[in-house]
């Protein structure tokens, strides 16, 4: 299989872009070209009035491309972008109902990943309970993962090492901690590299398996069980449709040739 | 595939028919520059009754002639300024002294602060601005509280329900933005209307333009998300910033007929309202009442 | 006496630009071009690092001229302006060490001005103790003259309704209401279209008198004792290089015309 | 009559000189956009020690090897990002990991919140993000409290002694602005800094400019104030907005270092401090030790 919709890359901005509404505004951070392209289709096939929220910037923009601070992105500039701001922006996620609000659904991915959808960033623990391993920080994830009204999380690498029972510290509560915490909802969907993942009674569940593997080895190398038992359904390739948009935002196939980490060790 | 994006374009009378009794409703204007009269105007003949009404920080003719026409409970504004015209604000003062309204007495940092916690989700601000002064006893929900051996003013969330405003421009889609002319500062009071707002914002423009536009300058854009009301000279008798000059000769005419009720005699207001609000039918039969060459002569300098 | 520099808004530009120093930033309302006079001319004179805050803008004009929405400044709108920003920059007052913040001096007046430097622009209470005239209200000077380091008070109408005992309502606390709520200092000045006042213990008292008004003068239309006894000093008329730098930044003779209310009832 | 106006232009050791031991230090930079290096390196050839930075809010190589180099006790960041290089800023794992710096957990919005308090003389601000997270258990000073029924955390006032920054321009009198070619956004966190600052605001520009440019489009200011260092290409390896883009191999090169140090080999670490930071005199110095061709690549097309 080759062309616009084949790979990794293709398969996982459509199943994203399938999760964005119409009228909503989706954010997510600035080096994060899949998720742009995900966002894009979801405007040019079922969502119009999709507001990309990418970085300081809500872009409209024909196609994807290299990071905006690059000289291959220096012709496209001021293309497509509706509005530019500071950064403090990001505060305004916190009126949900305003019409100015940072965003309604929010990308976020982890170190770790646990059974009710926290995520972790900020680092790993020794067995003596103190930070062994010191992760990245919660960049923008905490406060937009807490705020807004729809979380989904996105981890391409999918492993025993990420889809932990419990993280090992919390940078954006899952359903039982959100719910404690006098928080309404919790992360909708968590899409990987080999499967998409929903939530029921605020645990995770297998939801369907993307063509390329199988539910046994989602189960594998998932460090918690994923219910339900029995059959799960096969995630949807690319359509006919979603081709020919991707064939438009992405002409030269930069997504086909994205390097995405699609498992990780399975133990 | 669907590549129809959803028009925010909205007639004047649809945009006031947003309005309910009771409502929270953030108006922009500062001073003498753009307040949405034609909106105002309209929310006027709609007969809406017992606003909060959140204008300014410091509000004009909109934040009077709603309070003039019976429309508002209570004003949250920082002062009504009508410099150079009248010391006083007709309507405001006569409705405050009267007891008609409520003041919720602030100063324009403290407005500020109380649509910044709205927009932030945070129950109140503490602001060591206004401490030993009479704003904590003027209002019972502004009180005054110690933290760290200081004194501060606990300034609680405004939340707003509506938010109505003029700007030059805006494309159909509903990022609304200011005139490139525009010199006296790029935004007053839009976006922290807009951010504090849990629901419609509305925009009355000089003109729409297109999409492609706002897209070329996107640092000009004040405002996204807004519905938007093609309403040219929709902040006469205030000025449009870049656009053209307030007319203060409207606006010593407006205030003489308040000053006459005022001090007892009810007939040039009412006069006044009845020519040039509800009178008109719509937005261009007001224009009509003032007459074409009249607006031409306050249009500042073509580019 | 005619040209630049004579009359009452000549002195009192000269009078209140004695008293801005170098590298201060000062600010004041919109509808003011008496003070943006007062500014510059310092600028020119004495304070060239004086940082001029007129409405939103930080300005460095070569002249003063009609209000800035008027078509007839107009052509001058983009001239001289170092600095344009939204609105709510007004809080940045609240840090007066930053090199950003909104100013160290302002300028502010009032419907009643008290013996210790409160103002008033609420409104004034009637026999019953309630609200019977009621003010424009507290406009930006609530927060500012509370937060910025120097405080000059500014009244061209110096009457007893205006200077009165204690103020009915404050929008501005003065020097014991301030110590009273724990904030240091209080106004330096005050300025009228008679004489000038400092403050000693907190307390107003007469600086100098203007030369075209004596000092019983301006005592029989303060409602308050304005010490010290004895002979006052002359307010200084423009100098000559007063005057020149006025006909620079005036050249068509605005301030001699502007009205300015001198007076009041004396009683 | 005077009308010398003062001029705030230093050179880079004069700027660094304002640091002292033990200061809370706001820096510029954004992932790899518009990190103050130039200033960054002459404060580590001072042998500054204790410093608590304050930077990012999502910060980069500027933090890094300022940890890196020994300078640091304590960093307020919301992360340090090195994507698309390595997974993890070397320096700040190594150092966080054997307890040598105290990090401030926080993410974006906790960040600008500690600014705006101390911007606004606020003790502490409430806000609804972070609860039930890690944050509050890893922050003593950073605690949930109840508050008309909800939970917030309460986010103390974080000020700063001193900023330097990073941006393609200013007037030698401290108009501080973008590149008009800056398309991520105007502004980071460099009016955050300077507003939150209690201190001297230091900027580091690609070029000074006569002063009628910044009074041509004051829009593009981002800070006034500023005392100000020509420093072009004073961002390297960094990129500056609208000028030129990061050196990632270079970043990989310095990632490299940083790594085999994590893993116990301090030599590469301890070579590239001394070819590109101690060796060199100053940023003309350092700027020979990477060579003008290979910068001019990476310089963004000419308008």
């Amino acid at each position: 299989m080759s062309g616009a919709g084949s790979g990794l890359g293709p398969l996982l901005a459509c199943v994203l872009a399938r999760e964005l509404k119409d009228g909503e505004v989706v954010a997510f951070g600035l080096h994060a070209e899949l998720l742009l392209a995900a966002a894009l289709l979801a405007q040019k096939l079922h969502a119009p009035n999709l507001a990309i929220r990418h970085g300081l910037r809500v872009e409209r923009g024909p196609e994807i491309g290299p990071a905006a601070w690059t000289d291959a992105r220096r012709s496209h500039a001021h293309e497509g972008i509706e509005y530019l701001e500071s950064h403090d922006a990001i505060l305004d996620v916190a009126n949900p109902a305003s019409p100015m609000r940072f965003c309604d659904v929010f990308l976020v991915g982890g170190l770790q990943i646990d059974r009710e959808g926290s995520t972790n960033l900020i680092g790993l623990k020794g067995r003596d309970g103190r930070m062994a391993l010191r992760g990245p920080g919660s960049i923008g994830t905490t406060s937009i993962g807490t705020l807004a009204r729809h979380v989904i999380l996105f981890s391409p690498e999918h492993s025993r090492r990420r889809f932990v029972e419990t993280v090992d510290y919390v940078s954006v509560p899952g359903w039982r901690r959100r719910a404690a915490a006098g928080l309404e909802g919790g992360p909708a969907l968590c899409v990987t590299s080999i499967a998409v993942m929903d939530f029921a009674g605020g645990l995770m569940r297998l939801r369907s398996v993307h063509p390329h593997a199988t539910a046994d080895e989602v189960r594998r190398r998932t460090s918690f069980p994923l219910p339900p038992e029995g059959p799960v359904p096969v995630t949807l390739p690319p359509t006919a449709a979603e081709r020919a948009a991707l064939e438009s935002i992405d002409p030269s196939g930069r997504l086909e040739r994205m390097p995405i980490p699609a498992g990780g060790e399975a133990s | 595939m669907s590549d129809e994006r959803a028009e925010r374009v909205l007639d004047a009378s649809e945009a006031a028919a947003l309005v309910r009794d009771g409502m929270v409703v953030g108006l922009s204007g500062f001073s003498y520059q753009n307040p949405p009269m034609a909106l105002v105007r309209e929310i006027i003949r709609r007969r809406v009754k017992g606003l909060t009404i959140v204008s300014g920080p410091t509000s004009g003719i909109e934040t009077d002639l709603l309070i003039g026409a019976g429309c508002v409970r209570r004003a949250v504004t920082a002062g009504v300024a009508f410099e150079q015209v009248v010391p006083m604000a007709p309507a405001f003062r006569r409705a405050a002294e009267r007891g008609e309204i409520e003041v919720w007495e602030c100063d324009e940092c403290l407005w500020h602060l109380a649509l910044k916690a709205a927009a932030w989700g945070m129950p109140y601000l503490l602001w060591r601005g206004g401490v030993g002064t009479s704003i904590p006893e003027l209002n019972p929900d502004l009180e005054e509280v110690q933290e760290g051996g200081r004194r501060y003013l606990k300034v609680p969330a405004r939340p707003l329900d509506i938010v109505f405003l003029h700007a030059a421009e805006a494309d159909r889609f509903g990022n609304v933005r200011a005139a490139r002319q525009a010199y006296l500062g790029r935004s007053f009071c839009e976006r922290a209307l807009a951010l504090a707002c849990r629901g419609p914002v509305v925009a009355s423009v000089e003109r729409l333009v297109p999409d492609d536009e706002t897209l070329g300058s996107p640092e000009r854009t004040l405002v996204r998300g807004a519905f938007v009301v093609e309403a040219p000279w929709g902040a006469h008798p205030g000025g449009t910033s870049g656009r053209y000059a307030p007319d203060l000769e409207h606006y010593a005419e407006y205030a003489a007929a308040g000053e006459a009720r005022r001090k007892g005699d009810p007939q040039p207001y009412q006069r006044y309202l009845e020519r040039h609000v509800y009178g008109p039918e719509d937005h261009d039969g007001y224009l009509r009442t003032i007459g074409a060459g009249r607006l031409e002569a306050l249009r500042l300098g073509a580019a």
